[in-house]
């Protein structure tokens, strides 16, 4: 079998694409298997991951599709950092399947299915591709299929929210599709490198133009401040598993897109202090926001945009140790927010309130403690992984000596506190109506293994530095990055 | 108000848009890759058709990525549709005996220029998602012309699947033969012969049965959630 | 150059649209204009004076005489997307419609920005 | 110039002018169903008279242009029929001295 | 030759503005339609021409497509215009 398939990097998209043309057939033999296939791709890209990555962490993987040398064709780059972010997206995905098994109960369930799997699907493609269309295509992928997740369920306001989504993410499309059209109309190539390597024909002005033009595009996606009007309602009208996705994938994934289109094409300082102020000014407004939602998903989906705003703000250091703390950041968030998403979901509901959560301390000991878990995590308390991350974080800022910086991240990680431990304290202080049903074993099963995530990352935050310095490195070199891709 | 400060944001983007594109002579050969495509084309892939050459084989993963965005797209539109029904009360007028004939007639006639059209991809301007455009638009003069026409959705989604497995075996075929994803493997023919090419027909073939299932489940789907039936 | 003029105003136009209009089908339709202006801007960039279609179907024409392919094939994928999008949209609007009787946005309150 | 060549230049002229009477019949004609008879069925006898001249100037394409040539003649009855209805149906009606409307008279069933 | 080409394309024009001139103006609906389908059928005729000028066979192909969007496009208009759809 390895023989005849040799693994490489482009199984992460036609795995789930095999599987979601599969699944319609599948589903008219037997309906268990609609449940069952995206289960086991995941686990074979979760597979495909455990064989790659130590590869790629000793050299970068680069494959050339349909054996196009890279001016002509497209190349997939599977470097230190696509790896770790492909595998963390299959992780999360394989995750949220076991948590929807059971959690998941609103029919048409085969196209919930491959909705999903697509998303996770488009959202590796964009972090493993090296040609700046196919970039596009991906990001296309993995916004269309959250549009149709987002209006998924049938209660009211589904659709607006979804319809919100679709007119910010279009224009988010239309504005990467005319940055790609004037870099292609300047230099007259679409592969990454081979546009970094030309960017000296296109004039500083033009560049600063283009590089609006993605900032605009990717950080609609990526949740940046004042293009962000989309994600609450997105959040809350999704269902439980698809937020948690949102949070830990999408967003991920257009970060990634950004920071690597900025590295390689817009590498001036002014893009990146703007980038780091951006990420500041996000993290700030929307901590705020959050204090004031009754709305336990918004809540969290502020709290999201926050993280995000503080792995943006560390990105735009460009410091190897700012990269390695926006890539903690990063994975610190995609774990703890998707295990709150999930936790809050199988807690009170689909609508959750912060009064659903009255006394839940009793009544759901297992989820409550989860819950609490995942909480001090994000505020980064000392024994769990967001303490190692906010702690990187900070450190990288006074390297470069942003006091500043520092003093807003205190001072946002205080009102942060506050609301999570307002949340908490409802758990365990209040009295609360008496709630009914039990959480299923998959749902706690899927949670868990997201807890020893966030306590394996607490207790031996040694155990990720290798990775976590490679990725940095990996984001940073873009000679490397060129000369690897246009060896040939 | 609203319309001043929406007047004032298009003069901003429109002004450093054009900016960007001063620079950009019209008309003018300016090709990179482009021109290197064009020289190869037709001795390295066999195709004719350079855009096809392009759309198929040197960017195959584009459009691999857009034959989903399509599939996404149906099935995105069945999942938010889902349970939806016209009201019995609104009843729509029915379709003249003429519409409904000429409908029966032409039916075949549009769906063998589909199927001619994404046949001869590699050699004219067609292609498969062009022809199975033109195979939707087959069903919809049905859908059209016949009163209270349903498509087969059965029969679609499994063309619609069988297709897409074909176009992700063929790529996968490519590393079963030890080289690359959506490489080709067969013989490269005679430019300018039907069967020639390699992959190219064989996954535009697929690409125009998908679409053409898609489109026309999309344009089913859309129309049975506003039709009334008695 | 008044082709790129006119293709960045169908986009503006379509963005007044999406901004400033109140019926969501027209809104819809204003997407699709930004669509159909990021594609005509492509093709325009691809043109070359005196240049054919890129099919060498007949013998004796030369790769010299036609017009670069890429835009043609990105604006191929690019019009796909642009229709899958619209066709979300427009089930989405279906749904809203369905949900309150109405298109204009002014009366979704959920929709007021 | 062979003979080929001169009826398909004969057809393609004769085309082109039934195109160009049949847009100034859309112009001139006083309601919408006179020019509708201008605007379909002159301009399909134009259409047709001018691709077939194009298939006679160039023999190579006779088969294609004459399945051009086909399918307008199906189609373009059709959908000037559809359009004729619909208008119908949607309040317009002949504009004449003795309002003769035998459509009207034949299908009772809608008044509108 | 170049010259009959010159006229031919002159006339078809000339035709096209005619008929736009009617699409803007037309004071219903169904005016329009009429002037779109007739602007519909001289551009048909107008994309054979140019395979013909161009001396490209495969441009007649898209004289095709053009043939069957153009009516599909005029009876859906129609049909949704007698709220038949």
């Amino acid at each position: 079998m390895p023989e005849l398939f040799p693994l490489s990097p482009v199984h992460y998209v036609a795995a789930p694409l095999l599987a979601a043309f599969l699944l319609p057939l599948v589903a008219k033999l037997s309906r268990s298997f609609i449940k069952i296939l995206p289960g086991l791709t995941f686990l074979y890209v979760l597979y495909v991951s455990a064989v790659l990555y130590p590869q790629a962490l000793q050299a970068p993987i680069i494959e050339q599709i349909a054996g196009w040398a890279p001016p002509l064709g497209i190349n997939l780059y599977y470097g230190p950092m696509a790896g770790l972010f492909a595998s963390l997206f299959s992780a999360l995905g394989f995750i949220v399947w076991l948590y929807s098994l059971t959690q998941m109960k609103q029919e048409p369930l085969d196209r919930f299915y491959i909705l999903l799997m697509m998303l996770v699907a488009g959202a590796t493609g964009m972090v493993l591709t090296g040609d700046i269309f196919n970039l596009f295509v991906f990001m296309e992928i993995t916004a269309i299929s959250a549009y149709s997740l987002t209006a998924f369920l049938r209660e009211d306001d589904k659709a607006e929210a979804g319809f919100k989504y679709i007119l910010i993410g279009s224009l988010a499309s239309a504005f990467v599709l005319l940055g790609i059209a004037i870099l292609y109309s300047y230099t007259g190539t679409l592969n990454l490198a081979d546009l970094a390597l030309n960017m000296d024909k296109v004039p500083l002005s033009v560049r600063v133009i283009v590089f609006g033009l993605f900032l605009v595009g990717f950080g609609i996606e990526a949740e940046i401040f004042p293009l962000n009007g989309w994600a609450p309602d997105a959040y809350s009208a999704a269902p439980a598993p698809v937020s948690a996705l949102f949070a830990g994938i999408t967003v991920k994934a257009a970060l990634y897109a950004l920071a690597r289109v900025t590295i390689l094409l817009f590498p001036f300082a002014g893009s990146m202090a703007l980038i780091s102020i951006l990420g500041l000014v996000t993290l700030v407004i929307s901590e705020l926001a959050a204090l004031h939602q009754k709305n336990l998903f918004r809540m969290l989906a502020y709290s999201s945009m926050g993280q995000v705003g503080l792995a943006i703000a560390a990105l735009g250091l460009f410091t190897a140790e700012g990269v390695y703390a926006a890539l903690f950041a990063m994975i610190n968030h995609a774990i703890v927010k998707g295990m709150l998403f999930l936790t809050v979901f199988a807690m009170a509901g689909g609508s959750a309130t912060l009064d659903g959560l009255n006394g839940m301390g009793r009544k759901k000991p297992i989820l409550s403690l989860l819950f609490t878990l995942g909480a001090f995590a994000i505020i980064g308390l000392p024994p769990f992984s967001g303490f190692w991350s906010k702690l990187s974080v900070l450190t990288a800022m006074g390297q470069t000596g942003n006091y500043a910086m520092i003093a807003i991240v205190l001072a946002t990680t205080i009102v942060e506190a506050a609301y999570f431990l307002r949340a908490t304290g409802r758990l365990y202080l209040s009295e609360g109506n008496p709630a009914e049903g039990k959480t299923p074993l998959s749902a706690i099963a899927a949670l868990a293994v997201l807890a020893a995530g966030i306590l394996w990352i607490g207790f031996f935050p040694g155990s990720i530095d290798e990775t976590l310095t490679a990725g940095a490195q990996d984001l940073l070199d873009t000679a490397k990055y060129t000369e690897g891709v246009l060896k040939d | 108000m609203k319309k001043l400060l929406a007047a004032f944001l298009l003069g901003f983007i429109g002004y450093y848009l054009y900016t960007a594109f001063a620079g950009v002579p019209f008309g003018e050969n300016k090709m990179e890759v482009g021109k290197d495509y064009l020289e190869t084309t037709v001795p390295k892939t066999g195709a004719v058709n350079t855009v096809t050459s392009i759309v198929v084989n040197y960017r195959g993963f584009d459009t691999l990525g857009e034959v989903t965005v399509l599939f996404l797209a149906a099935t995105g539109l069945g999942a938010i549709l889902f349970g939806m029904k016209g009201k019995p009360e609104d009843k729509h007028r029915e379709p003249s005996s003429i519409l409904t004939t000429g409908a029966k007639a032409l039916f075949p006639i549009i769906v063998l220029l589909g199927a001619y059209i994404f046949i001869h991809g590699h050699l004219t301007p067609g292609g498969g998602f062009q022809g199975g455009t033109i195979i939707a638009t087959g069903v919809l003069i049905l859908i059209l012309g016949i009163k209270s026409f349903h498509a087969n959705h059965a029969l679609l989604s499994v063309m619609e699947s069988l297709a897409g497995i074909t176009f992700v075996v063929a790529g996968i075929l490519g590393l079963a033969f030890g080289k690359n994803f959506l490489e080709n493997i067969l013989p490269l023919g005679t430019p300018g012969q039907v069967l020639s090419a390699g992959i190219i027909p064989i996954i535009y073939i697929a690409v125009g049965f998908k679409v053409g299932a898609e489109l026309a489940g999309v344009l089913d789907t859309l129309m049975s959630t506003t039709r009334g039936e008695e | 150059m008044i082709y790129y003029i006119a293709s960045i105003a169908v986009m503006l136009i379509g963005l007044y649209a999406v901004l400033v209009k109140k019926n969501l089908i027209k809104i819809v339709i204003g997407l699709s204009l930004m669509d159909a202006g990021t594609h005509l801007l492509l093709v325009a960039i691809g043109f070359i004076k005196g240049g054919t279609a890129p099919i060498f179907s007949e013998p004796g024409l030369t790769a010299d005489a036609m017009v670069d392919p890429v835009p043609q094939a990105l604006v191929l994928t690019a019009i796909v997307i642009g229709l899958a999008v619209t066709a979300v949209a427009l089930a989405l609007v279906i749904r809203i419609y369905a949900q309150h009787k109405t298109l204009d946005i002014r009366k979704i309150s959920s929709l007021k920005w | 110039m062979n003979i080929m060549t001169i009826i398909g230049m004969l057809l393609t002229s004769l085309g082109a002018l039934f195109l160009l009477l049949g847009a100034i019949g859309i112009v001139r004609m006083p309601d919408m169903y006179t020019r509708m008879q201008a605007g379909t069925k002159a301009t399909t006898l134009g259409a047709m008279s001018f691709i077939l001249g194009i298939g006679f100037m160039e023999p190579a394409w006779l088969i294609k242009t004459i399945l051009i040539v086909v399918f307008i003649a199906l189609s373009n009855p059709i959908s000037s029929h559809a359009l004729a209805r619909a208008a119908h149906r949607s309040g317009i009606f002949p504009l004449s001295r003795e309002n003769i409307d035998l459509y009207k008279k034949d299908n009772q069933e809608d008044k509108s | 030759m170049d010259t009959f080409y010159y006229i031919l394309g002159g006339i078809l024009l000339l035709a096209l503005v005619i008929a736009a001139f009617r699409f803007f103006q037309g004071p219903t609906a169904p005016d329009r339609i009429v002037a779109l389908d007739a602007m519909s059928i001289i551009l048909t005729a107008g994309l054979a021409m140019l395979a013909l000028v161009f001396h490209r066979f495969i441009y007649i192909d898209v004289a095709l497509i053009y043939a069957i969007l153009g009516f599909m496009g005029i009876v859906s208009i129609a049909r949704w215009m007698e709220k038949g759809i």
